[in-house]
């Protein structure tokens, strides 16, 4: 019923105005402030955001304008969008950590007359860059330390804008003209401009309508049957679109309690004090919550390590069938339940996600064995892949179809469709309104008839109908006979193994694929110790014949699964090799995030890559290296590899 | 809770002065015919080198020493012999140079102990902690739970002090002083065995102090760089003595402190 | 294991402040008192509440006491016997006064006599402290036991010169006295522990126990910020021997329904003393911990042999039972100096974690 | 720290226990009498001799007679130092498995259970000790306090001295000096005390002996020489009586004048001074050495058979026959509610009416072996717990006691007045206080 | 006005009056003094060199004493029973040092101070294990401790001076001279008294901390040894002795935890204080006060001089 009714809330300060009459005493926000969670219930938000909006209004703030929102997620910033929207004003959130520069060039293009920000730091930055912003007028800042020196004129508080907000609201005038301003908004106005940080050239603003931002949170909701009884924790950029859905539209649709933590460095605690229940984290923190959770096990009792990973290889067996409501048999059910009481619950406990219904995670590829892992102690785990410019939704995992290489399906209402590229193309209510001020890019992007290209290479599994996302469609290449291939795909299924680092894949315009391999020192070394494999030195570990008989036995499970990829089946690995050194990034080898500089190291270990592809068995390479004191040296090796044989993609050709 | 004989102090009057106070220790002479004052609202800074009796003087400030001779006026009214719990009621707090905080407690209630002044209710209500009591205890939670903010301690609130690092711990300490919320402040060296950074963070502390309450400050500090920047006025103390008073800039250029001080490796 | 705290989180600071912030705290805690209120008088023998649960629960409140003034505000005191001594005589000459008020209310009351002369004993430790002190209220110990036998007017000329537990009722109910059933004075006795140490743990809490432990962990500097050292060193001491008072009253008219002076002997004060330090300096729920383990494992060695079946004799076992008790607290010490209450703080922190180890 | 679980472990343990070995009791066709003794602590020295005693005469009946008319006895002792608190908590381990008799041998404990009793329906008998008053049988049915009482035992030291005075006339004038355990056990004779010298004229000195400074008399022995007492009584247990007598020898106390209660005449008391407390007396209502036909059935069928702890020279000392007197009295006790019940195996409520009733003829001391061992019981009564019966002096000879008088009688007639006054007192100090409901058996 | 006459002019009277009797009360003060000196003395030897406040000392007395006359009733002649029980305490201060002490190393000095507490216990239960609970007689012939008295006719009557207390007074001031040798003379003694001041100190003349504990608890043990066979002989050899050791901390607090000379002069001023408060004072309060006097007299001089008779003013830093 709640849903329906908010349908005919159309923008945000409508359905604030809804959310205040329907469940005004429920809690909205609550924010960790001096040692406890301070709570806002929707009647209260609602006042708030009306004085605040009123107070913006009197600062000059209006229909059209942009309001630049900088800082982390506190409810006063959250509160200063609603206020915008009301008056018909666009807000701009901006990343807290941007560099003075970058956040110039954002509020110029935008034309921002008002900004909203956190605290000193973030005055300084502005005030640092204003002369090249001339428009900006006014600077609202919310905690006051350390500001009561500074030069007023353009500078007020939060709660001095609230005040004045107030004051004029104490007119009954006032109230109804802004119940009237609001009501004037409609779906289809801009309701927000997010400035997506490229990885080339200047930032674009994608803009926004009540609607696309609307329906698309509505429609998650729907897909994941999300009400007002639930808790999530808003700790990811304010200017990332997953924020904004997440923690601002979800909320306001679905009527649920936004949680601020109280710092940065809190998160992990708040968010175990609220335990959410819904719960959205790129894939690197779940793969940091596993790593420290087995390198914390390692410093347990020997008997607790025992109890710790018996019942974790159970859950790998049952866990995810006993999740996914299959089958399973009783005794199978009583060991994990016994297994909750020890280890699954008390470690969801830890993690603070003993209450949670549904996790997401999306924007990289999460290795498999991370995401059963989640998954297995009964953490309801899933994927989606989304974009600024569909208001997040393209594609999620539906409850009990969940696959660890795939994204999912279509979200409601959302088309999708593999370009003849392989570029994934998709159609929503969510679809961006345009760039701003770029009609070129906007163009370039969308279709007239309202597709847009997602930049991303993918294909629709066969066997299970999911979309799967290969690469960025600009990095996939072609084999010489035309088969598609893509590098980063191919590599992150074999970093997926502990034992492999880094893995470097070439193919494009070449024959077939080959790559070269690093394997992981502390995996690879602590398996030699458990094998009794000898070794001297790293060089000599990666030579050794059963470091590659294991690593051979990786790359044939990638072919192997690769093989049942469809497009993919015929870009399977036909040389390796494995790396006589680590990259590193002090030698340009990787790029200062970990990322591997392929045609870098193409050009740096040429004699490899030409021995890759002319068929010797073993090749010498020597290698300036810089070492951790600065000196430079000089390593060369004789580097052995290996062939593979191709796996043939019969089986699952039928079924497609 | 101010007596009722002591007027108010404006800005940029003196808050304290010090008037001929000599101080010893059996035959050794601490503190010889000392006199300055500390005007409200600046951050006066006491410098010297070791044994120059700054400690000393910073105990007589608040009553932990009885000088021998001379006097101390402090929001006007002159007394020569005060007990500590005189002082701190007075409105002077204070930081220690080895940290003074309560080892066994953690950081929110050794904050908290810094409200005692401020805290009446009886030990009827303290037993069944229930109404006024309680209300009494959730009002100064609030009022502390500033001071932590003010300090960025939130992440060490239930933490016992004594597994706190050093720099936390003199953060910890002043926030304890703070929580009196006192009209003077006495450093004694509140950046020693610091490193740049938590120096850098404890200077902003300090001036923020300074500004946002308008505490006054004295202090106490080796650092000069410090000294210089922090500083309104410095008072310069050698073997007990007074050397040199005045602005960082006239401090600098006299030839006493020089030889005595500046002109030593420091 | 059994945490979950995900969830568990604070609106205000009274349930932050609260004497058991987490749920399955303060379910467990409902579980004890409901075994201590229901389920023991249900099932336990006389010789259970007579020798066991009544003794710990009396010893309790005085370790409690004495935790107050030792663990909590660092005084160190050998003169807890002669507190307790006084709640008792105090208390007897009250039901002789009053025979027909509450008695329950005159036990507690008791402890208003031994927490004035507390705070006369008090008095020296403005000036002096640690071992110093203790041999000062070394002397309230012996002067008080001399007095307990030179003042007959404390035993009311009894030619026994000893406390005689007469009948005395509460509620209408014999509470005390040989008409008074274990499980009464059991459940009286559990009552005023129960409730007391809820008190007690509200004053820790507050700002008299943050001013007891500020006087403990520096003097000078909680002098300071303007804590009275001499008010909060005597506060301390009344409310310690008020506690003791209450206890000594509850060990004659509750537990052995008959004391003299030397049940209140310096033996007692040792007694106590142990079951503080190895429960736990400034634990409350420590003072629990060492008073059963200093009170029951003699009773478990005693009774140990006859439960393995083997005949050892009565001397033999007490003999055996003084070294394994004397091992016993310097094994404690050896392995946690900070007392029980501290394996029991770090065993549920593991629980916490668990199955994490930190 | 595996060394902390192994700790918590343990303190967890030792509850778990304690609450299941609590509960623990057994039954069998026997009689129980357990014996609260002490044989640690300050006052072992005296507790194990008479722990000896009780324990070997019970033991030898069970060896030679097969028990008591041919029931068993389970003799188990309890430990209790001297201590209430422990003294109570034996009283309540012992009190499940049923015993016919209670010996508490602690006046402080007697005091703790003397209002037990009557509830748990269990004799005690404090065998002159404990309260005094106990002896009106009225008030106490439950408690049994023979042979004699603490104020029979002062009389008994004054018809003495009126002897040695030709005539308790004669003490006008004189000062008697009182030295005792500052407890209840010494303040106890001070009212008769008071009242002889206000009977008599003579001028009391009163010397408290605190509990923590039993060994440390000189201070008050100096007194005592200031004071120049014609005569000395003492009331003492433990280690104050040898400390007391080396501290009269010191300041050349005349022995002869030193009396010491019943209590303050063991070997172990006089031996330490030796040759120097010769001439010291005290009183002694059983007879010492090993020369009774009962005591050589001991060495024979219990001490020389390795079931005892005693070492054999100790055997005959006085309060080792002290232990065997009160066992005698327990013995009797129930072969007496035998006979009265026609039952074997008995229940303390037998026992109680076996004591009210029961008599120990000259005669049936020889018949019990122990000819001339105690003087005839013949006084208990269902009125009266005490009996109020005979002691002699002994005398200190240098190496062992030597029996200087006959028996002597108590004044009964001054005593018993403030038995019942100080009865009444206590009925009334603890009101209200049980009506007596049992019955009286004829005596037979 | 009675009552202001018997305390504060009657004793005076009395003192006047009989001085026979004021020489012997101040003779047997001076005894009871040394011997308490001797406990003390324990005390201090073990506090001095490792901060412990030895509960035990008085259980170590008579556990020393026990062990001799143990020893001698089982047929050792007297004197190899001595050389035997020194032994023995020597076992006991490695054990104490093994077992007690070097586990408990910096830790707080209440958590040591329990610990010999518990060392207390399990000495009192080995005791009676080996020893059994009856008290013995000192094996005063045996060791030719003299007997009997010396009596100085004066003052109108006569002052009588024990032999054995004489001999007390003898040993106790060999014993004191000893150790005053020991600690001046020796390297070992100097190295005792560096220890006080600092660890390191010790460390720098060659010997091990270990090493001094061992030392220090032997030489306590000596000391115990010395007093159990003194008091032993005035009393008799039993475990309620060990209360009487409780009266060695007024003579601490007297003289200093860490004074040798300070644990000789407390002793006398309270073995002196209490025997005078208790023959002319002790009347008017029914007698028997010596229990607490020693304690109170304590107390009340650490209310004007709260460092102790030898110690320095404390000056408060922070």
């Amino acid at each position: 019923m709640a849903i329906k009714a908010a349908a005919d809330s159309d923008t945000f300060p409508k359905l604030l105005i809804h959310n205040a009459r329907v469940r005004g005493t429920r809690p909205a926000l609550r924010h960790k402030d001096l040692g406890i969670w301070q709570t806002w219930t929707w009647m209260q938000v609602l006042d708030e955001v009306r004085a605040l909006s009123v107070g913006l209004q009197e600062l000059g703030l209006k229909r059209g304008d942009k309001l630049a929102i900088v800082g982390a997620n506190r409810p006063r910033l959250y509160w200063a969008m609603c206020a915008a929207q009301a008056l018909g004003a666009v807000p701009v959130p901006l990343y807290a950590d941007s560099v003075a520069d970058e956040m110039a060039y954002v509020l110029e293009h935008a034309e921002v007359t008002v900004a909203i920000v956190q605290d000193q730091e973030q005055v300084d930055k502005l005030l640092s860059i204003s002369d090249r912003v001339p428009k900006l007028t006014h600077i609202v800042y919310d905690e006051t330390r350390g500001l009561r020196d500074y030069d007023h004129s353009r500078l007020t508080s939060i709660d001095e804008v609230q005040k004045r907000g107030r004051k004029v609201l104490s007119e009954i005038w006032a109230q109804k003209n802004w119940d009237d301003m609001v009501a004037q908004g409609k779906g289809s106005d801009l309701a927000i401009i997010l400035y997506t940080s490229g990885t080339t050239g200047r930032p674009k603003g994608v803009m926004l309508s009540h609607d696309n931002v609307l329906i698309s949170a509505r429609n998650g909701n729907l897909f994941d049957h999300l009400d007002e009884n639930e808790e999530v924790i808003a700790y990811l950029p304010l200017a990332w679109v997953g924020d904004h859905i997440f923690s601002y539209a979800q909320s306001y649709v679905a009527g649920f309690c936004v949680n601020c933590p109280e710092a940065g460095e809190t998160v992990v605690e708040d968010r175990r004090e609220i335990g959410t229940t819904y719960a959205f984290a790129p894939p690197r923190i779940y793969e940091n919550l596993l790593t420290l959770t087995m390198v914390r096990m390692e410093d347990a009792g020997k008997l607790k390590r025992r109890v710790f990973h018996y019942f974790i290889g159970f859950a790998r067996k049952w866990g995810e069938k006993i999740l996914n409501g299959e089958r399973v048999p009783l005794h199978a059910r009583l060991v994990y339940a016994l297994g909750e009481i020890l280890v699954y619950g008390p470690l969801k406990n830890r993690y603070g996600l003993s209450r949670i219904r549904v996790a997401y995670t999306a924007g990289e590829a999460i290795g498999p064995e991370i995401f059963r892992f989640f998954r297995s102690i009964g953490i309801n785990l899933k994927q989606l892949y989304g974009s600024t410019e569909a208001s997040v939704y393209i594609t999620a995992q539906p409850d009990g179809e969940i696959y660890a290489d795939t994204v999912g399906k279509p979200n409601i209402d959302v088309e999708v469709k593999v370009g003849d590229n392989g570029e994934v193309m998709f159609r929503s209510p969510g679809v961006f309104q345009g760039y701003y001020k770029d009609p070129e890019k906007t163009a370039e992007t969308k279709t007239p008839d309202g597709w847009v290209k997602s930049g991303d290479a993918g294909f629709f599994d066969a066997r299970t109908g999911h979309l799967k996302i290969i690469d960025r469609a600009k990095d996939v290449g072609k084999l010489k006979d035309g088969t598609l291939f893509a590098p980063k795909y191919i590599e992150n299924k074999l970093k997926f193994y502990p034992n492999i680092k880094e893995a470097v894949a070439y193919g494009d315009q070449r024959d077939m694929v080959c790559v070269m391999i690093n394997i992981d020192l502390v995996a690879v070394g602590s398996w030699a110790e458990r094998n009794n494999v000898v070794y001297g030195s790293y060089q000599e570990l990666a030579g050794h014949p059963r470091v590659y008989d294991m690593i051979e036995q990786h790359v044939a499970e990638v072919n192997r699964s690769l093989a049942e990829e469809g497009v993919l089946a015929g870009a399977q690995i036909r040389r390796f090799l494995i790396l006589h050194k680590e990259l590193d990034a002090d030698d340009g080898e990787l790029t200062r995030t970990q990322k591997v500089r392929r045609g870098f190291i193409a050009e740096r270990y040429a004699p490899l890559v030409n021995a890759l592809y002319d068929g010797s068995t073993e090749a010498d390479i020597s290698t300036e290296v810089t070492f951790e004191d600065g000196r430079k040296g000089v390593i060369a090796a004789r580097v052995k590899i290996r062939d593979m044989q191709k796996i043939p993609a019969a089986v699952l050709e039928q079924a497609a | 809770m101010r007596a009722p004989s002591e007027k108010d102090v404006a800005a940029g009057d003196v808050l304290l002065a010090v008037e001929d106070v000599s101080l010893s220790f059996g035959g050794i002479k601490a503190i010889r015919d000392v006199s300055f004052d500390i005007r409200k609202g600046e951050i006066r800074a006491i410098i010297g080198p070791n044994g120059a009796g700054k400690t000393s003087m910073l105990n007589v400030i608040n009553g932990f020493y009885t000088p021998q001779q001379g006097r101390i006026r402090f929001k006007g009214k002159t007394r020569s012999k005060m007990r500590p719990y005189d002082a701190a009621r007075g409105g002077i707090a204070r930081t220690f140079q080895n940290v003074a905080l309560f080892r066994g407690m953690t950081a929110l209630d050794n904050i908290m102990a810094g409200r005692t002044l401020k805290m009446h209710r009886g030990l009827f209500w303290q037993m069944l902690r229930f109404g006024p009591a309680l209300r009494e205890e959730v009002e100064h939670r609030r009022a502390v739970e500033e001071i932590i903010d003010f300090l960025h301690i939130e992440h060490i609130r239930k933490t016992p002090v004594g597994r706190l690092p050093y720099g936390l711990q003199k953060r910890v300490e002043l926030g304890r002083a703070l929580a009196m919320e006192p009209d003077l402040l006495l450093l004694d060296e509140p950046m020693a065995g610091m490193n740049l950074e938590e120096k850098e963070d404890m200077s902003r502390f300090v001036l923020d102090v300074n500004q946002h309450f308008g505490t006054t400050i004295a202090l106490i500090e080796h650092d000069m760089g410090v000294v210089m920047d922090l500083s309104d006025r410095v008072v310069v103390l050698e073997y007990g003595r007074k050397i040199a008073d005045g602005t960082p800039d006239e401090v600098k250029k006299d030839q006493g402190v020089i030889d005595a001080y500046l002109g030593v490796a420091h | 294991m059994f945490y979950r705290e995900a969830g568990q989180y604070k609106t205000s600071y009274a349930a932050d402040q609260a004497l058991f912030p987490i749920l399955q705290d303060r379910i467990g805690i409902a579980a004890i008192l409901l075994i201590a209120f229901v389920v023991v008088p249900l099932f336990a023998s006389d010789f259970l509440l007579n020798s066991f649960l009544i003794p710990i629960l009396v010893l309790s409140l005085a370790a409690i006491g004495l935790n107050l003034l030792t663990g909590y505000t660092g005084l160190l005191s050998l003169g807890t016997g002669g507190f307790m001594g006084v709640g008792a005589f105090a208390c007897y000459k009250l039901t002789s006064i009053f025979p027909d008020a509450n008695i329950v209310l005159l036990i507690v009351v008791s402890g208003v006599a031994s927490a004035a002369v507390g705070s006369v004993f008090g008095l020296p430790s403005l000036r002096i402290k640690g071992f110093y002190l203790a041999v000062a209220t070394l002397a309230a110990q012996f002067f008080l036991s001399w007095c307990f036998i030179r003042i007959p007017w404390l035993y009311n000329y009894n030619v026994s010169a000893a406390i005689e537990v007469p009948t005395r009722t509460a509620f209408g109910i014999p509470v005390t006295g040989p008409n008074a059933t274990s499980v009464t004075r059991y459940l009286v006795a559990l009552s005023i522990v129960v409730a007391m140490t809820w008190v007690a743990s509200n004053i820790v809490r507050g700002r008299i126990g943050r001013t007891w432990m500020a006087v403990r962990d520096m003097d000078i500097a909680a002098e300071l910020i303007g804590i009275r050292l001499y008010r909060t060193k005597l506060l301390a001491f009344a409310i310690s021997s008020f506690y003791c008072g209450v206890a000594g009253a509850m060990l004659a008219f509750l537990w052995l329904g008959a004391a003299e002076s030397e049940s209140f002997n310096i033996n007692q004060s040792f007694l106590i003393l142990f079951m503080v330090i190895i429960g736990g300096l400034g634990s409350i729920m420590g003072s629990f911990f060492g008073a059963m383990l200093i009170w029951g494992l003699p009773i478990v060695l005693r009774a140990a042999p006859e439960f393995f079946g083997v005949t050892v004799r009565a001397a033999t076992v007490e003999h055996l039972q003084f070294m394994v008790v004397g091992a016993l607290i310097i094994f404690f010490l050896i392995v946690e100096p900070h007392g029980l209450a501290r394996l029991w703080q770090i065993a549920k922190q593991k629980l916490r974690v668990w199955p994490f180890p930190y | 720290m595996r060394l902390k679980y192994l700790v918590l472990g343990a303190a967890v343990g030792s509850l778990v226990g304690a609450s299941v070995l609590a509960s623990r009791a057994e039954a069998q066709e026997s009689i129980f009498v357990p014996l609260l003794t002490y044989r640690t602590g300050p006052f072992a020295g005296s507790g194990i001799p008479i722990a000896n005693g009780m324990h070997d005469y019970l033991a030898m009946l069970n060896e030679r007679d097969g028990g008591i008319g041919g029931v068993k006895l389970v003799i188990e002792e309890c430990e209790t130092g001297y201590n209430n608190a422990k003294g109570v908590e034996c009283y309540e381990a012992v009190k499940s498995k049923k015993p016919v008799v209670v010996n508490p041998y602690s006046t402080g404990i007697t005091l703790a259970i003397i209002p037990k009793a009557a509830v748990d329906k269990i004799p005690i008998l404090s065998m002159a000790y404990g309260l005094s008053a106990s002896a009106v049988g009225n008030e106490f049915p439950w408690i049994f306090n023979p042979p004699a009482t603490y104020w029979d035992g002062l009389s008994m030291m004054f018809r003495y001295i009126g002897g040695k005075e030709g005539g308790l006339d004669k003490l006008k004038g004189k000062t008697i000096g009182y030295i005792y355990f500052d407890g209840g056990y010494g303040l106890e004779p001070i009212p008769l005390l008071e009242q002889f010298a206000k009977d008599y004229g003579f001028t009391v000195k009163k010397y408290p002996v605190p509990p923590a400074e039993m060994q440390n008399q000189s201070g008050l022995w100096l007194n005592v020489r200031r004071d120049r007492p014609d005569w000395m009584i003492m009331w003492g247990w433990g280690a104050m009586n040898p400390t007391a007598v080396k501290e009269a020898a010191k300041i050349n106390y005349p022995m002869d004048k030193f009396i010491g209660i019943w209590w303050s005449g063991g070997d172990d008391d006089a031996r330490p001074a030796g040759a120097d407390a010769k001439g010291y007396l005290t009183l002694n209502f059983n007879g010492v050495g090993t020369n009774y036909p009962a005591i050589q059935d001991i060495v024979k069928t219990v001490v020389d058979k390795g079931k005892s702890q005693t070492p054999k020279d100790k055997i005959g000392e006085n309060l080792y026959n002290r232990g065997v007197y009160n066992s005698v009295l327990i013995a009797e006790a129930i072969r007496n509610a035998q006979k009265i019940t026609g039952k074997k195996v008995v229940t303390g409520e037998d026992v109680r009416r076996g004591f009210e009733s029961l008599k120990i003829s000259a005669a049936r001391w020889k018949e019990l072996g122990l000819p001339e061992f105690g003087a005839p019981i013949e006084a208990v009564s269902c009125t009266d717990h005490n009996g109020h019966h005979a002691a002699y002096m002994q005398q200190w000879d240098g190496t062992k006691w030597v029996k200087v008088s006959d028996w002597i009688v108590p004044m009964k007639e001054k005593v018993r007045p403030l038995l019942e006054a100080a009865a009444k007192d206590y009925v009334t100090k603890n009101q209200p206080w049980p009506k007596r409901t049992e019955p009286c058996d004829k005596s037979t | 006005m009675d009552i202001l006459y018997k305390i504060l002019i009657d004793p005076f009277l009395q003192m006047g009056q009989a001085p026979d009797l004021f020489v012997q009360t101040l003779w047997e003060g001076l005894v009871a003094g040394v011997l308490y000196s001797l406990i003390a003395l324990g005390f201090v030897l073990i506090f001095k060199a490792s901060g412990v406040f030895n509960f035990a000392q008085g259980i170590m007395m008579v556990f020393a004493a026990l062990t001799l006359v143990g020893l001698h009733a089982k047929g050792v002649p007297a004197f190899l029973a001595l050389a035997l029980t020194v032994v023995v305490m020597l076992v006991l201060a490695i054990g104490i040092e093994r077992l007690v002490l070097r586990p408990l190393v910096n830790q707080p000095d209440i958590i040591l101070f329990m610990a010999t507490f518990g060392l207390t216990y399990f000495l009192i239960g080995l005791g009676e294990v080996i020893f059994g609970g009856e008290p013995k007689t000192m094996i005063t012939d045996a060791l030719y401790l003299p007997r009997g008295s010396y009596e100085w006719k004066a003052f109108g009557g006569f002052v009588a001076f024990q032999k054995i207390d004489i001999a007390a007074v003898i040993i106790a001031s060999v014993m004191v001279a000893g150790l005053a040798v020991f600690f001046q003379k020796t390297r070992i003694g100097r190295a005792l008294r560096a220890v006080a001041d600092s660890h390191k100190a010790a460390l720098s003349v060659g010997i091990s901390l270990e090493q001094i504990w061992v030392i220090v608890w032997f030489t306590a043990g000596i000391v115990a040894l010395a007093t159990g066979i003194m008091w032993g002989a005035r009393s008799d050899v039993s475990f309620a002795l060990q209360i009487l050791a409780l009266k060695a901390l007024p003579v601490l607090i007297l003289g200093g935890f860490t004074s040798i000379p300070g644990a000789i002069v407390g002793g006398v001023i309270i073995g002196v204080g209490e025997k005078v408060g208790e023959f002319y004072w002790g009347p008017l309060l029914g007698s028997g006060i010596e229990s607490w006097l020693a304690y109170v007299i304590a107390l009340v001089f650490l209310l004007f001089r709260p460092q102790g008779l030898f110690g320095e003013r404390i000056i408060e830093r922070i």
